[in-house]
C-alpha cells in the first residue's frame, strides 16, 4: 500500500524518502545523498514489490496464453500501457510503444519514419543541447539519405536561441528536441517550436526523457508528434522505455524491429504486419518491467506530478541561492539562472579543480554526482568545457542534501587548495 | 468463477460440428475476404454475394480454427443470409455490443463497443441464437474468436460496396 | 543462498520446485502444472533477489559514475557480461551484447551485417522451422537489397531434410538456423550445417533460444557466427537478451541504434563509435535484469548443464510413451521420436478438439499448455495444421505433470465427445 | 577502505598545476594522436618527434582532463624524452603492468595487463616518479584515466613507425 495519497503541497520529503530503501544505505559511515536522478532515479519499495509479486504470482508470457496466469500478464501489460497513455495524455493506449528505453523510441523514429519519409535534400533541425540520443540516430539516417543536419543555436545562459528559427525551418522535415536538457536542466519552449514546425510542415520529435519524470506532461498540449522516456528515470525499472506517437504517423509507418508479436500473417513468400501497438513490438516485451512502471506511474501520480514539480522548483532555488553565496565566484554553475526556467539539474563548475575529481572527493562525503560529459558533447562545446559534474534533484531530496552537497564542495576546495 | 459450461454451449459445439454454409463461391463476382487472428493462427475467409438491392444473397464460410471461431461463423452465416446489408450493419452492432467488456479493455475497443450496444439496443435487433455466444465474454481471451467473422464480413461487405 | 550446489543427478526436481515461489500457486483452487516454459520460464527466487537486492542496494546508472554505487552497478553489469560469456563458451566477454530480447539479437544482425555485406543477388538460407523472430528481419532487409531467400525443408517427421544442402548454399551468404524448434522440439544438426555454410562462404546467425536455457552451449564448438537467446527463458527476467558474435565480426560491423555509450566523440560534424562491446549498446543497458540473468546462470550452473538436460530427455521419453499408450491415435505429437533427438517441448493434436479449445479446459485443470503458430506460420503450414497444442517441460517439471497433462487431456476428450 | 591520499598523491597535484611538456609541435614532421576517454571526455593530445635513430627527440601534450589523466600525461612526457622506442616500449608495459588489477576485470584487459606486469618485471624497468599512480589501482574507474595518454603514446609511436 502506499502511504502516499493523502499528501498535501508541500511534499512530506522525509515520508517519501523512508518509500526508497536504497536512500537508508550508508556510503562510507554516512548515509547516502543521492544526486544522480538524472542519470537513473531510486526505486520506491511499491515498484520493486510490484516486480517481484509479478513474478512470483502472474509470470508468463503474454498476448497467446489462454490460461490464467498467461491471461493475467497480459492485462498487466495492457494496463501498464493504458496507464502510460493516461499519464502523458495520449489518446490512446495504442499511441503507446513499449521500448527498452528512450533511446530505441528515439531510434524508431529516425529509422521508422524517417527511413519512409526523408529524401536526399531534406533536412532535419536540432539543437545544441540534444543528448547523443537525439543526434546519432539522425546523423545515422541522414548519412544513409544524404539529409542535411541543422541545429538551433545556444545563448550565453544555455536556452536555445529561436531568433533564427523561420530560417532554419526552410526546408526542415523533422526537428529533434529535447523537452529539457539533462545538463543544464534548461526547459526549452517546447509549444512554440511545434508550432513553428508545424507551420513549416515539419514534425517534432521529442526527447521527454528528463520532463516526463519531473514535470505534469500533455502530450496534446505539447505539440509534438512524437516523445520518448525512459522507466528508469521516472521511478521505474531499467528495461523498459516509452515511444509516445500520434496513432495515423505511427499507423502509417513501416514497422522497425521484425519478429514474434508484430505480425498477422507470415508465409514463404512474405508477411503482414500486426496492427499498433503490436506493430513496433517485436518479441517477448520486458513485461515484469511494464508492470514496475505502471507502479512507478502510480507512485508518482499519488505525489501528484504538479506537486514533483512545485518541489524542485523550490529545491532547485535554494540549492542556486546556497551554491552561490557560499561560493560565490568560485563556482559556476551552467543554465539558465532562475528555478521556473529549468529542472532540478545543475552542471557545476569549481574553479581549478576538475569535475571528475570533484566527484571522487564527494564520493568520500557519500554525496553521489556525476561528472563527465553527460552524452551531450555538442553542448559541452558550446559550454567551453570538456566535462561538468552534474548534481540533480528528484522528489526524495530535500534541503539537507543540498547542505550535504555544499558541505563536500567546501571539502574538495580544501582539499584541493593545499 | 465462469464454468467451461458458460463458454461451449450445445449449440456452439453444434455448429461447430456440423458447420453450416461451409465452402465457397466463385470471386468474383462474388466478395473474398480473409481474417486472422494473428494471437491464435484462427483464418477465417467469407465469400459474399450481395444482390443489387442490397441483400446477402449467398454467403460461404472457409478457413480453420478453433470451436469458438468456427461456430460463430457458422451462426453468422445463418443469421445474415438473405437479409439486407442494412440489416447485417445492425445485427453486427448488437452482436459486437453483447461482445464488449465493460471491465477495463484492453485495446480501447471497449467504449466503442458499449456505444455499439446502445445503439443496437435503439435498432431492437434481435439475436436469436446468436446470444448463445453471450457467455464468451466472461472469457476474454476468447472473445476476438468469436468477432473475427464479424469483422471479416464487415470488411467483405465495404469491399463489395466498393465493387458494386 | 542457493541450495542446489550439492545436488548430484538425477536432480531432485521436488527441491528445485521449491525454489520457485510460482510453483507453489493453486489455479482454480488445485496446484499449478506449469507446461509453457518454451515461452517463458518460471524465475527461481534467487534471481528475484538478486533484482530485489541491486535496486534496494546498488541501483545506479553504469559507465560514467565514479561514486560507490555508480560503481557496483557498472561491476554488476560487466560481472553479468563476463558470467554470460563463460556460460555459453565465448572466448570474450567483448562478444556479449546485452539485447532487449533474442529478437532484437537477430534483428542486429540482419541490420548491421546484412546491411553491409549483403548486395542485390546475394541469397539466404532459412529453414522451415524458423521462429518468425528469425525470418521477417530476413524478409526486412532482403526487400531492401534485393536478396533471395531460400528455405531448407522438412521431412516428415519434422527434422531438417539436408538433402540439397550443398545445392541450396550455393550464393549463399548468411543461413539463418533454429538450434532446437520451439514448436517440434527438433534439435537440429547445428556443427554439420555450420561446416556446410562455411565451406560455401556463408555465416551462421543461430537462433539460439530455445537450445541455450536446456543443454550445455560452447558456441565454439557449435561453430556457429552469431548466436540469439533471452533470458526470460532461461530462468532470467524479461526485458534481456544476449546476441553473440565473434569479435572480428562484431568489430568489423557498423553500430546498430545510436545514441549515448555507443559513441567515442561526437560533434556537429559527425561521430565515432565506441569499441565491443559498448557499440552495440545504445543507451541505459538492462542493468537490473543483467543482475538477474547472472544470478539465473548461476542457478542453473549449480544444477549443471548436463543434469538439466539429462532431466529433459528422461522426462521427454516419459512424457512421449505416456501419451502415446493413453491416448493412441486419439493424439498426434508432432516432431521427432526419440527423445534423443528433441528438447522437452511437444506440439499435440488430440482428434477432433482444437489446440484452442484444448488449452481452455485444460486451463481448468491448472495445466497451463500454450495453444496456437507460436511464431512459426511456415512450419505450421508444413504440419498442415493452423496452430498446435504445445506442452513444454524445464528442469522444476517431474512426471507428477506429465501425469496431470494426461489426466486433463482424458478430461478434454471427455468433454468434447458428448 | 582506501582514502584520497592514496590517489591523490603530492607529485600528482604537482604535475597537474604544473605540466611539463605542456604545448604543440608541428605536424608534420611530427606526429600528432588524439585519445579519447569516452566516459568521462578526457582527452590527450601528443605530439612526437622521433628520430631516425629511434630516440623520442621531443614530446608535447596537449588536451584536457582530470588531475589523473593529465598529471599522468605530464609524467609521461617527463619519462619517455630522450629514451629509445625500445626503452618506451617497456617502460609502457611495466606501467600498465602496475595499472592491472587482479580482481575480475572489466573487460578482459586484466589478462593482458598482467602478462604485461610480468613481462615488465623480466625487463628490470625502473618506473620511478610513475610509482606515484600506484594508488590509482585501489579506484578501478579511474585507471582509464591513468592509461589514456600511454595508450595514446603507443598509437602515436605506431604512427610514426608506418610515417617513417
Ligand atoms: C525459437 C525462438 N526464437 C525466437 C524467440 C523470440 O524470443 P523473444 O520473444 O524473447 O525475443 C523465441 C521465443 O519466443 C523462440 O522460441
Ligand atoms: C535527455 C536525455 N535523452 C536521452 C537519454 C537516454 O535515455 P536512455 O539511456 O534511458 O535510453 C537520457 C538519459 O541518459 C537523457 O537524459
Amino acid at each position: 500500500m502506499s502511504t502516499i495519497e493523502e499528501r498535501t503541497d508541500p511534499i512530506d520529503v522525509a515520508a517519501v524518502k523512508a518509500d526508497f530503501p536504497l536512500l537508508a544505505r550508508e556510503i562510507k559511515g554516512r548515509p547516502i545523498v543521492y544526486l544522480d536522478s538524472a542519470a537513473t532515479s531510486q526505486k520506491p519499495r511499491s515498484v520493486i514489490e510490484a516486480m517481484t509479486g509479478y513474478y512470483e504470482t502472474i509470470n508468463a508470457n503474454v498476448h497467446r496464453g489462454v490460461y490464467e496466469i498467461a491471461e493475467a500478464s497480459t492485462n498487466a501489460l495492457e494496463d501498464a500501457r493504458a496507464a502510460t497513455a493516461r499519464f502523458i495524455g495520449a489518446s490512446s493506449p495504442n499511441e503507446i510503444v513499449f521500448t527498452k528505453n528512450a533511446t530505441e523510441g528515439l531510434n524508431l523514429v529516425a529509422r521508422s519514419w524517417g527511413g519512409a519519409n526523408l529524401r536526399s535534400g531534406d533536412a532535419v533541425l536540432l539543437t545544441q543541447l540534444e543528448h547523443h540520443a537525439n543526434i546519432v540516430p539522425w546523423f545515422q539516417i541522414a548519412a544513409e539519405k544524404g539529409v542535411e543536419i541543422r541545429w538551433i543555436p545556444l545563448t550565453a545562459d544555455g536556452k536555445l536561441d529561436l531568433t533564427d528559427l523561420d530560417r532554419l525551418l526552410d526546408g526542415v522535415k523533422m526537428v529533434g528536441l529535447s523537452a529539457m536538457s539533462n545538463v543544464t536542466g534548461t526547459l526549452t519552449p517546447v509549444r512554440r517550436i511545434t508550432d513553428a514546425a508545424h507551420a513549416a510542415g515539419a514534425l517534432v520529435s521529442l526527447d521527454a526523457c528528463q520532463f516526463v519524470p519531473h514535470l505534469p506532461t500533455d502530450v496534446a498540449k505539447l505539440g509534438a508528434d512524437f516523445a520518448s522516456f525512459s522507466g528508469h528515470k521516472m521511478c521505474g525499472p531499467t528495461g523498459i522505455g516509452v515511444l509516445w506517437g500520434r496513432e495515423a504517423l505511427l499507423d502509417a509507418m513501416p514497422p522497425f524491429l521484425g519478429g514474434g508479436g508484430m505480425i498477422l500473417d507470415v508465409s514463404l513468400d512474405g508477411w503482414i504486419p500486426a496492427d499498433l501497438p503490436a506493430k513496433f513490438e517485436a518479441g517477448t516485451p520486458p513485461i515484469a518491467e511494464a508492470v514496475g512502471l505502471h507502479a512507478a506511474i502510480d507512485y508518482l501520480s499519488g505525489i501528484g506530478m504538479d506537486a514533483v514539480r512545485r518541489h524542485e522548483v523550490t529545491l532547485t532555488g535554494y540549492a542556486l541561492r546556497t551554491l552561490r553565496e557560499r561560493f560565490g565566484d568560485q563556482i559556476t554553475i551552467h543554465g539558465p539562472s532562475e528555478p521556473a526556467e529549468r529542472g532540478g539539474v545543475m552542471s557545476l563548475a569549481m574553479e581549478g579543480i576538475h569535475p571528475h575529481d570533484l566527484a571522487q572527493v564527494l564520493d568520500e562525503h557519500a554525496v553521489c554526482i556525476r561528472p563527465g560529459h553527460h552524452c551531450a558533447k555538442p553542448l559541452m562545446k558550446v559550454l567551453g568545457v570538456g566535462a561538468t559534474a552534474r548534481a540533480s534533484f528528484y522528489v526524495y531530496n530535500d534541503e539537507t542534501d543540498v547542505d550535504a552537497l555544499a558541505e563536500a564542495l567546501d571539502a574538495a576546495a580544501g582539499f584541493f587548495s593545499f | 468463477m465462469p464454468g467451461l459450461e458458460d463458454l461451449y454451449r450445445e449449440i456452439i459445439l453444434d455448429h461447430y460440428r456440423n458447420p453450416r454454409n461451409r465452402g465457397e463461391l466463385e470471386a468474383p463476382p462474388a466478395t473474398r475476404v480473409e481474417g486472422f487472428n494473428p494471437l491464435c493462427g484462427d483464418e477465417i475467409v467469407v465469400y459474399l454475394d450481395v444482390d443489387d438491392d442490397g441483400t446477402i444473397a449467398d454467403i460461404r464460410i472457409g478457413g480453420q480454427g478453433c470451436s469458438i471461431s468456427q461456430s460463430s461463423a457458422s451462426m453468422m452465416s445463418a443469421a445474415v443470409k438473405g437479409k439486407t446489408v442494412r440489416e447485417v450493419q445492425a445485427l453486427t452492432r448488437a452482436f459486437k455490443g453483447m461482445m464488449s467488456i465493460h471491465e477495463s479493455s484492453l485495446d480501447g475497443e471497449a467504449d466503442a463497443d458499449s456505444e455499439a450496444a446502445e445503439e443496437a439496443a435503439a435498432d431492437e435487433v434481435r439475436l436469436g441464437d446468436l446470444e448463445a455466444l453471450r457467455g464468451v465474454v466472461k472469457f476474454p481471451v476468447r472473445i476476438k474468436c468469436a468477432t473475427l467473422s464479424w469483422n471479416t464480413l464487415a470488411q467483405g461487405l465495404a469491399e463489395a460496396a466498393e465493387a458494386g
